[in-house]
């Protein structure tokens, strides 16, 4: 390889996960792992259940602290930081469990998801004429292209809650995205979706990527789905990673076929 | 042994009981809560209806007297009978299962599935309607309560422990009230007999279960309704204990119903669904604030207890967040 | 003859043509909305003055990009602002607009692209240039797509043709017009009122679509005096929701808003329409009797819910309604008291009926298309929505006939419009002659020769007759319209039509010409049916099954025996009573070719391709089995199959009747 | 039945976004309004100022204040008594302290203390959360009483620790004290309490209140999108103490004109509010209002109808008193159990929709 | 929109409530219900019997009807607002709040009103400063005389001299219990002992650490100034810790038959009291012949003769003496709340008044002044017998050490128009 194309590669790393150990009471859920995620690719996570997909996100969002090892994100290794920290550096995400704030409209939950943009102080709001009406308008301004995007305008000030399920996935993917984070993160985004849903969903992840240029990091369990969009796939087993690369070169790799055979996948 | 530190030891003593007292009443509120998920606010006021109903039974008061005098215009007070103890006893029990058909009947079971919250307000609005109900049933004059409860210091322990202090100090015997000895050993009693029933018996297994899963309890075959009868019934009969127990220091008056305030503390600190949470929560609570009264109290003015208490519980509930006992809370994403 | 004497003339002399109505209502109306469009929450607007901008750099733009006068251009879009604003800027160059439907398939667009030999293309969204890049091949003329909304198409290889952004458009008009501020002007004032303004391809219920030529005389006088003689103000507000290749959108949103001044208002998405119809709430409004029929039928099912008490307090209003709204509308003598009543059930059910339905503010609404139920007319009627029927087609640039105010009548469609002159052919056709006739079929002059003759008489094709008031009544297609095998007429649309006004009917289409008896299909209304379902506890899993149910079928049944017996008072149709039905098995849909993108039935592709059930019909069965295939809406294609219960329903004997 | 929107269209955010953006709801309000600062001080009297109007206005800010802690954020809180107590008992220290002092400030000043107070308090929710949270605001309800009860300087030495509003005037119009008419105590009541509620339903609708909204629904969702939950909690604390703070101040200087910490701020009172904004409808600026209403004037009208027009004994009717507004509490929770503004809300609904039932 | 409703409903219903104008008005703001509800009915029964007594009797005051509207206040100071700002337009002439707490709110209130506002023996022991507070009325007794009073027993019972002496306080702590402090604290410097402030909150079921100090320290005598269930509860406590019941005192608030329920347990204890007990006198067999036998009584009659009861009547029977003093002051018989203030102010009570009002010894002597509403502050003592149970006169209404709580008096009310601006009257 040649130098300048090693430093290019180096630049774009977005994020950088180096020898990553975590455990709870004892309990393993990840040892040893490194990965990288490349600035504008889509990144997924493959595996069995409990081979620590979803522990690994939460290492990513800072809801867990590895005992061990590396982050490295935007060319800046982190230390420890508090999820709300991590939200300002620009990483974003959904739940696998749908965490949307049920109190609350599409409208209201997708502008929550602008906090991070949104800066006027308290007096301010308590004011609410001037700066802090005309900021809420510019973020409104920014959601609603958000809900035009995802098509949910039919929806707008409809409490979450009375959503079904594939509704609410789109919106907290809104949400996720009115962050306009450098990174998103997607814990099974088709989990439990049908397929004209699932295809609406692939869908709007790739316009995502495309559009804004969003790094995603998705863990699916659909491995049509995976391999359709996904440009580099890790794959995990008991906490550790057995795999990566492309598609096509995780899909060959004997030792990650043994892995789902295993599991009778 | 120096006075001050057998003075200590009575005061721990003393606050152990006064945690048993405490754990009295918060142990009704454990049974519903954890069987329902009710928090019950009516607890207090539940104690002095009880409370109310037995000294009425066994005095031969009138029920509603008052009412029917200012209706009628008559002047009736009492039938003029006195029904022995234990058959008053009895009987009260049996006004308190039917308050807990009605409760279920009329409340609960339009309110099934609703927000802690609402259930809570729900409790708050069966306080306020009992705290009216008992008063027009049996009038609001304070009664003294009589069940043949001893009363006063033993003078046996005073005169045994009164040669332990140090010479030349002055020492008058240890201090324990036969009372809250007695309600001690009715406590243990109480919760042995519980523990007996939820273990040994398929309607306390029942509970048990209806406690770990609602659904689980429902697809066995378990009436919710029934159980929820059982649960208030038995709560009921809690509170009566409560009653008697705390009636039979201060007379039975309206009062009775706020100790449900000491109970509050006692149940944030041992866990909303432990029954020995309940117990050792209320034995810390009483040893803390007594403690604290004792040894701080004099500097700062006195009267910590009621803070103290709360300020304790707060104390180890940032180290446990879900109480003593309390089943630990799993964040999950 | 019937004809109306008035001539229509423009709006002020020499504006003769859309693009000079622009510049004129910008002048005249500069701030006030002449558009509006939900978008991102809000009802996006634009004035007069910013419509004009807008269209001359978008023109401007086209213009630098090669369009010039006598080019068609291909308008796909929905009923957005910049759809219309294209049409207007497209005008502006002498260039000819031709919008197409946008949910038509890439089949159909290739022929309209290939027909009109199109150039440039202007498309709404990626949806749209997919399917033209699945054409491209077929289209070799197209050289430049231009498309609206820019999502998803980062991407797009500009090598197979040339794409652009609208907005880069009106960028590159903007430069020309800092170049010469009067170009645009100069381009304007060329356009004469006998010019081509638009092809509007019919989709025609055979063969091939005809694309439509009609001048500025065309469109613009009729919209104009249309819109004169009902009084309409640039203050009325229209929603434009329906396909703005269809002659009626074009008139009511396009030519009458120019013409008068008014603002037309676009919908958010498909799925928002009602609501934001509630919001907007049009004064002025056009939907076909479908339209009218689903609302009613939904407005009906949502009582159906409502409690005991509102129930009936709804019924009750609602007979109030029936003997004293119309009359209140027709301004006829009501007694005080029925006033009263009519008054209390407005404040309790008429208004609040109305502002749910977005119909609060409507003045003047028509329909046309096809016959309107009379219970549905009454119903909406006696409301106090003054609604009217109307008579029209492409070719003759909607106005035919109106119903005059204080003329309503379910069963008329009214007397001739201005300028328009009547007749009944002596086959019963329907003929014309108005300044509405349209121009010819586009490079069909068989067609044009068939349908126009060389006086200017305009075979419609449907069959009618003059009542003694004067009005017009239409019984069928003129095709259509056949001959039992005892020679009697046989009107199929007629009783189709009359089965149709009952809310579990979708759609129905009966058989007889050359033929003994009558007899129907009959597609049942989902929603409606469903809905019963549902309170009546039937579980159903698809339309096949509840289709199947019996008693559904036994419902239809006496649907069908219902209308047997109204048929019985009309001499000329008692012997057309349908004598045997059956529900099919699935809905007749346009996407498998069964019905136009109108929801007209296409009768002789229904004879091929359920001859089995047809045979079934008349060899007396009462049982069939059937497999078709459907076409799903990602374009995969399946096949239903099923076992159909023949029904035979109670027919009426005239004589009997009588004696 | 009332509504037509027809027509009603939006063309702005801020149009879009307003308070009352369906017309009628907006006539309604600007009427309330014209009522309530027209009408009602037409026809004030001593009775319905100070025994109904003014604790209306009072408790409804509390509510107000409450209701943005346990229902926009989800934080159950019983020390309202207590916050309320530190509002008056400032109230008292700074308008004897400064004599000169004008009422606005005073009572402005009094919430900010509060809220300094709250926040102080609203450290523990941190760690504890639901009904454990409870324990840390009783915590705060028991020890700021005792405190202000046992430090002489909090009530100036008196000898029975208990505080009483001197006159003081605005605009030359006596607005404490005994000699201040209904009217100006009302009015500045009323204006504290309409400002105040549109204070908290511009914090509620915007940033803040989303993150508090978000910490109520789910918390770690919230921390994920930027929350800091730290802020998010304290803000609510510390705006709920300012609210409630100035109702204390407000209950202390303008309603009673004297208070004595044990009696008029002891733990009842923290119930009584909650239950306000229970019965009003949790996360509802209009339902701590209705609530407040249902608290204060259930009674008092009760007690006018059983003692006053059907001549009951007075304790007699008190006793009902308690079985009718607990009856009605379960009824109401029965029917709705998200409280008044909830049904008020269904109710608008079910008006919107009309003649449809859903 | 539901509150204007509620407002017009409550204020119709208001209309429809008042009563006839032309009687004379002693509103009473009563507790039947509530923590204390078993003080407060007693209290009340014999407010209001006094009254129907007159009524029944002697056809009013002075040919005057009166009437005494109830209002049910639960000891909590916002109703008490509620009903003075209910029944004050009914042509209130003297008001009973029967509670520390209100009748602070009512101070200003009245004053601004022109109402007198009497608290027989409870209330603002600095109002009986009449040069600041010109409506309150708290003769004869208050909180600080029987305070000093109960001091002077003391040292009368330990031959005269107290220093030393260890004196403990339990004391309810809210206002009314911190009343006593500063008089105590005088007294302690005056003569001496060494006094001891236990308090105990409200409502005082639980008293175990208070007892437990008590037993420790053993004072040698405890003042108990306790309300409600508190009183109950000390009681107990003392005798469990088997406390001589002969040296503990308690203000009359705590010396009710409420409050020995304990008999035997009590016995020996005393209280301070301002009037007498017992219903040995001829107003009772009025009372018995005109209310009780004719059904008129305002409770159930069952509290006749009650320490309470005795209060409440004895109240009644001052204001009414004030009433009955204003008319003919000012010689009408319709007089408003002004001239039964200035009825008040000219009120003497001598032992012939009290014998003519069938009370003969009843209560102290005492005459009332423009500057001093308070009297001389004469208090007796009585004392529980535990065989009888009941009450018992051991010490006549003796005066306390005036020169020490007039001064205190001076300060507490000075500082308290200072505070409001009020410029004390000349007299």
């Amino acid at each position: 390889m040649s130098e300048p194309l090693q430093k290019m590669e180096a630049a774009s790393k977005l994020l950088e996960l180096k020898h990553i150990d975590l455990s709870f009471g004892g309990v393993k859920a990840i040892s040893n792992i490194s990965f990288d995620v490349l600035e504008g690719e889509v990144r997924a996570i493959i595996g069995p259940n409990g081979a620590g997909k979803s522990s690994l996100l939460n290492v990513i969002n800072g809801f867990y602290h590895p005992q061990q090892g590396e982050i490295w994100f935007d060319g800046k290794q982190r230390h420890s930081m508090k999820p709300y920290q991590i939200a300002y550096q620009g990483i974003s995400r959904t739940f696998q469990n749908i965490a949307l704030f049920k109190g609350m409209s599409v409208l209201d939950n997708i502008m929550t998801g602008r906090f991070t943009h949104m800066h006027k102080n308290m007096l301010w709001q308590a004011l609410w004429k001037g700066p802090a009406e005309q900021e809420e308008i510019e973020n409104r301004e920014f959601v609603e292209h958000i809900i035009d995007f995802l098509e949910i305008q039919a929806i707008r000030k409809t409490p979450v809650g009375r959503l079904p399920y594939g509704l609410q996935k789109r919106v907290e993917l809104g949400r996720a995205l009115a962050a306009q984070p450098k990174m998103l993160l997607l814990d099974e985004p088709m989990a439990g979706m049908n397929v004209e849903e699932k295809e609406d969903m692939c869908r709007f992840i790739l316009d995502v990527n495309d559009t804004f240029g969003t790094t995603i990091v998705l863990i699916e369990h659909d491995m049509g789905v995976v391999m359709d969009i996904a440009d580099r796939v890790v794959v995990l087993d008991y906490g550790r990673k057995i795999g990566d690369g492309t598609p096509d070169v995780v899909r060959n790799d004997q030792t990650v076929i043994d892995a789902y055979l295993g599991v009778s996948h | 042994m120096s006075a001050d530190f057998l003075y200590t030891i009575e005061v721990i003593l003393n606050g152990l009981m006064a945690g048993v007292m405490y754990s009295l009443v918060a142990l009704g509120f454990v049974l519903i809560f954890k069987a329902s998920g009710i928090f019950n606010y009516a607890q207090g006021v539940m104690a002095l209806f009880a409370a109310l109903t037995l000294v009425g039974i066994q005095t031969g008061q009138v029920p509603f007297s008052h009412l029917i005098n200012a209706i009628f215009g008559t002047n009736v007070h009492h039938f003029g009978w006195q029904v022995p103890t234990l058959l008053a006893i009895a009987l009260t029990i049996g006004v308190m299962v039917v308050f807990a058909i009605i409760v279920e009947r009329y409340i609960l079971h339009h309110l099934v599935n609703q927000e802690p919250i609402i259930l809570f307000m729900a409790t708050i609005g069966l306080a306020y309607f009992m705290e009216g109900f008992g008063d027009i049933m049996w009038g609001s004059d304070i009664k003294t309560l009589d069940v043949g409860l001893p009363s006063g210091g033993s003078l046996w322990l005073e005169e045994y422990t009164l040669g332990w202090a140090a010479e030349g100090e002055q020492y008058y015997g240890m201090y324990l009230d036969k009372l809250d000895m007695v309600a001690s050993l009715v406590a243990i009693v109480l919760v042995v007999s519980l523990t007996i029933f939820s273990q040994y018996t398929t309607t306390g297994r029942a509970l048990r279960a209806v406690a770990d899963d609602h659904q689980a309890a429902l697809s066995v075959g378990i009436s919710l309704r029934t159980i929820w009868v059982i649960v208030w019934s038995i709560a009921g009969f809690v509170a009566l204990v409560a009653g008697i127990m705390w009636g039979a220091k201060s007379g039975v008056q309206f009062s009775l119903s706020l100790i449900a305030l000491k109970a509050l503390p006692v149940l944030m600190l041992g866990g909303f669904t432990s029954i020995p949470g309940a117990i050792i929560g209320g034995l810390i609570i009483g040893v803390g604030e007594k403690l604290f009264e004792y040894a701080i109290g004099p500097m700062i003015g006195g009267a910590t207890e009621n803070w103290f208490a709360y300020v304790l519980a707060l104390m180890f509930l940032v180290f446990r967040p879900q109480g003593l006992f309390g089943e630990k809370i799993i964040e999950r994403v | 003859m019937t004809q109306s004497s008035k001539k229509p003339t423009y709006p002020a002399p020499g504006l003769d043509t859309f693009p000079k109505l622009l510049q004129h209502n910008a002048r005249m109306f500069t701030d006030k909305d002449a558009m509006r469009e939900k978008e991102f929450g809000i009802w996006q607007s634009w004035t007069w003055s910013q419509v004009a901008d807008e269209v001359e750099r978008f023109a401007l733009g086209l213009q630098a990009n090669g369009v010039k006068a006598g080019d068609a251009v291909l308008i796909i879009g929905g009923n957005r602002p910049r759809t219309y604003w294209t049409m207007c800027a497209v005008q502006s160059l002498g260039a000819v607009p031709v919008p197409t439907y946008h949910d038509s398939v890439a089949s159909e667009m290739q022929f309209v692209i290939e027909h009109s030999e199109a150039r440039v293309i202007v498309a709404e969204d990626q949806e749209q240039v997919d399917k033209i890049l699945d054409v491209k091949d077929q289209c070799p003329a197209v050289e430049l797509v231009i498309y609206d909304d820019p999502r998803g198409m980062k991407g797009y290889d500009p090598e197979l043709v040339k794409i652009q952004d609208f907005v880069t458009i009106q960028a590159q008009g903007e430069d020309v017009r800092k170049k010469n501020p009067k170009q645009f002007q100069e381009l304007v004032s060329m356009g004469k009122g006998e010019d081509i303004s638009i092809i509007l391809y019919t989709s025609g219920t055979t063969g091939k679509p005809k694309g439509v030529v009609l001048t500025y005389d065309n469109t613009l006088l009729t919209g104009y005096y249309g819109g004169l003689l009902e009084g309409l103000t640039e203050n009325e507000e229209i929603l434009a929701y329906l396909p703005v290749a269809w002659i009626g959108d074009h008139i009511f949103s396009y030519a009458q808003s120019y013409a008068m001044g008014f603002c037309v208002n676009c919908a958010e998405s498909s799925e928002t329409i009602a609501a934001d119809m509630r919001e907007i709430g049009p004064t002025y409004y056009f939907a076909p009797p479908r339209v009218f029929e689903s609302l009613l039928t939904n407005v009906q099912i949502r009582m159906e819910d409502a409690a005991p008490f509102k129930r009936k307090m709804f019924k009750y209003f609602m007979q109030v309604a029936k003997t004293t709204g119309i009359k209140l509308l027709e301004k006829k003598s009501v007694s005080l008291f029925d006033r009263f009543k009519y008054a209390l059930g407005n404040v309790l059910v008429y208004a609040p009926l109305k502002d749910a339905l977005g119909m609060g503010r409507v003045r003047l609404a028509y329909t046309a298309g096809e016959a309107i139920g009379g219970e549905i007319f009454d119903f909406y009627r006696s409301l106090g929505i003054n609604i009217k029927q109307l008579y029209g087609q492409t070719e003759s640039s909607v106005f035919i006939t109106v119903q005059p105010d204080g003329e309503v009548f379910p069963d008329t469609v009214g007397t001739p419009s201005p300028g328009v002159e009547l007749k009944i052919a002596d086959n019963g056709e329907v003929i014309y002659r108005s300044p509405g006739a349209f121009h010819s079929y586009f490079k069909n002059p068989e067609s044009t020769a068939s349908t126009k003759t060389s006086e200017g008489w305009v075979h419609t094709g449907d069959a009618g007759f003059m009542t003694q008031s004067g009005h017009l009544r239409i019984i069928d297609r003129a095709k259509d319209v056949g001959a039992f095998n005892s020679g009697k007429m046989f009107a199929p649309k007629y009783i189709e039509n009359k089965l149709k006004f009952f809310p579990h009917i979708q759609e129905a289409v009966t058989f007889g010409d050359g033929r003994d008896e009558c007899m129907a299909f009959i597609n049942i209304d989902l929603g409606a049916v469903g809905n019963w379902a549902e309170r009546n506890n039937i579980a159903y899993a698809s339309y096949q099954e509840l289709a199947a149910h019996p008693e559904v079928n036994k419902m239809v049944g006496e649907s069908v025996s219902q209308v047997n017996e109204s048929l019985l008072g009309d001499e000329m149709l008692a012997h057309s009573q349908v004598s045997r039905f059956l529900i099919l098995h699935k809905e007749l849909d346009a996407d498998d070719g069964e019905l136009t993108r109108t929801k007209k039935v296409k009768r002789k592709l229904i004879n091929e391709r359920y001859k089995v059930l047809i045979d079934a019909l008349y060899a007396g069965k009462t049982q069939c089995f059937i497999e078709t295939e459907v076409a799903f809406e990602d374009g995969r294609v399946g096949k239903i199959s099923g076992d159909i219960s023949i029904h035979d329903a109670k027919t009426y004997n005239p004589v009997a009747q009588a004696s | 039945m009332f509504y037509r929107e027809s027509g009603d269209f939006k063309k702005t955010y801020q149009k879009d976004s307003q308070t009352f953006p369906i017309k009628f709801d907006r006539w309604r309000y600007y009427f309330v309004m014209l009522v309530a600062f027209v009408v009602v001080p037409m026809f004030l009297t001593d009775y319905i100022a100070n025994a109904v109007m003014i604790p209306f206005l009072v408790w409804a800010i509390a509510a107000l204040g409450l209701n943005i802690l346990v229902g926009y954020t989800g934080q159950l809180s019983l020390g309202t008594g207590g916050f309320m107590a530190v509002g008056a008992y400032a109230t008292y220290k700074l308008m004897t302290a400064f004599p000169g002092m004008d009422m606005v400030s005073v009572i402005l000043l009094s919430g900010l203390i509060t809220a300094v107070v709250g926040a102080l308090f609203g450290l523990p929710s941190l760690r504890i959360k639901g009904f454990y949270l409870a324990v840390a605001t009783l915590a705060a309800q028991f020890f700021l009483v005792w405190l202000l009860n046992k430090v002489p300087w909090f009530y100036n030495y008196s000898a029975s620790g208990q505080i009483s509003a001197p006159q003081r005037e605005m605009f030359g119009v006596i607005i404490t004290g005994p000699h201040a008419t209904p009217v100006a105590g009302y009015l500045f009541c009323l204006g504290f309490a309409v400002g105040l509620a549109w204070i908290a339903r511009n914090l509620t609708r915007g940033r803040l209140g989303r993150s508090w909204m978000a910490i109520r629904d789910m918390d770690i969702a919230a921390e994920i999108i930027g929350v800091n939950p730290l802020t998010a909690k304290l803000s609510a604390f510390a705006v709920s103490s300012f609210f409630v703070g100035i109702s204390g101040s407000l209950f202390f200087s303008v309603y009673l004109g004297a208070a004595e910490v044990t009696e008029a701020f002891g733990i009842s009172v923290s119930f009584s509010v909650l239950f306000m904004i229970i019965i009003g409808g949790l996360g509802s600026i209009f339902g701590s209002f209705i609530g407040a209403a249902f608290m204060v004037l259930m009674p008092v009208l009760l007690k006018n109808v059983l003692v006053g027009a059907m001549g009951w004994p007075t304790d007699l009717a008190a006793h009902f008193e308690y079985i009718i507004v607990g009856g009605l509490i379960l009824i109401f929770l029965i029917i709705e159990p998200h409280g008044l503004a909830q049904m008020a809300r269904v109710l608008k609904e079910k008006l919107r929709l009309w003649p449809f039932p859903h | 929109m539901k509150f204007t409703k509620l407002a017009t409903v409550a204020l119709t219903t208001l209309a429809v409530s008042a009563p006839v104008v032309a009687d004379l008005v002693f509103p009473s703001l009563s507790y039947r219900t509530g923590p204390y509800a078993a003080g407060g009915a007693p209290y009340a029964d014999g407010y209001a019997d006094y009254f129907t007594l007159l009524n029944e009797r002697d056809g009013g005051i002075g040919g005057v009807l009166t009437a005494v509207p109830e209002c049910e206040t639960g000891y909590n100071t916002a109703k008490g607002v509620e009903c003075y700002e209910a029944t004050k337009g009914d042509g209130a002439l003297a008001y009973q709040p029967l509670s520390t707490g209100i009748t602070y709110q009512l101070i200003p209130k009245t004053m601004a009103d022109d109402i007198p506002l009497m608290t027989q023996g409870y209330g603002r022991t600095s109002g009986a400063n009449g040069k600041v507070f010109s409506h309150v009325f708290n003769f004869p007794a208050n909180y600080w005389s029987g305070a000093s009073r109960i001091i002077n027993r003391i040292m009368e019972e330990n031959g005269g001299t107290i220093s030393d002496r260890n004196i403990a306080l339990v004391y309810h702590n809210s206002g009314y219990g911190k009343e006593p402090i500063p008089t105590l604290k005088a007294l302690a410097t005056k003569h001496g002992f060494n006094l001891t402030l236990i308090p105990v909150d409200h409502p005082g079921q639980e008293q175990k650490s208070q007892w437990l100090q008590i037993r420790r320290e053993r004072p040698d005598n405890i003042i108990l100034y306790g309300w409600g269930v508190m009183n109950q509860v000390a009681l107990k406590e003392a005798a469990n810790i088997r406390y001589p019941m002969d040296q503990m005192f308690g203000i009359w608030w705590s010396g009710t038959e409420n409050d020995a329920l304990e008999g035997m347990g009590s016995h020996g204890y005393k209280a301070a009291t301002f009037h007498n007990v017992g219903s040995d006198y001829p107003v009772y067999k009025d009372i018995q012949k005109f209310v009780v036998d004719a059904g008129l009584t305002a409770g159930d009659g069952s509290n006749v003769g009650t320490v309470l009861y005795n209060r409440g009547m004895y109240s009644a029977m001052l204001a009414a003496a004030g009433a009955a003093n204003a008319q003919e002051i000012h010689g009408v018989k319709d007089i408003t709340s002004g001239m039964m203030r200035d009825g008040l102010e000219a009120l003497n009570v001598t032992n012939e008044f009290m014998a003519a009002a069938g009370m003969p010894e009843f209560g102290p002597e005492f005459s009332v002044s423009c500057s001093n509403h308070g009297g001389p502050g004469n208090v007796g003592i009585q004392q529980w017998d535990g065989n009888s149970r009941e009450w018992k006169l051991v010490g006549g209404f003796e005066a306390p050490d005036m020169e020490l709580i007039n001064a205190l008096i001076k300060a507490d009310s000075e500082a308290y128009a200072a505070e409001n601006n009020i410029t004390p009257r000349d007299c």
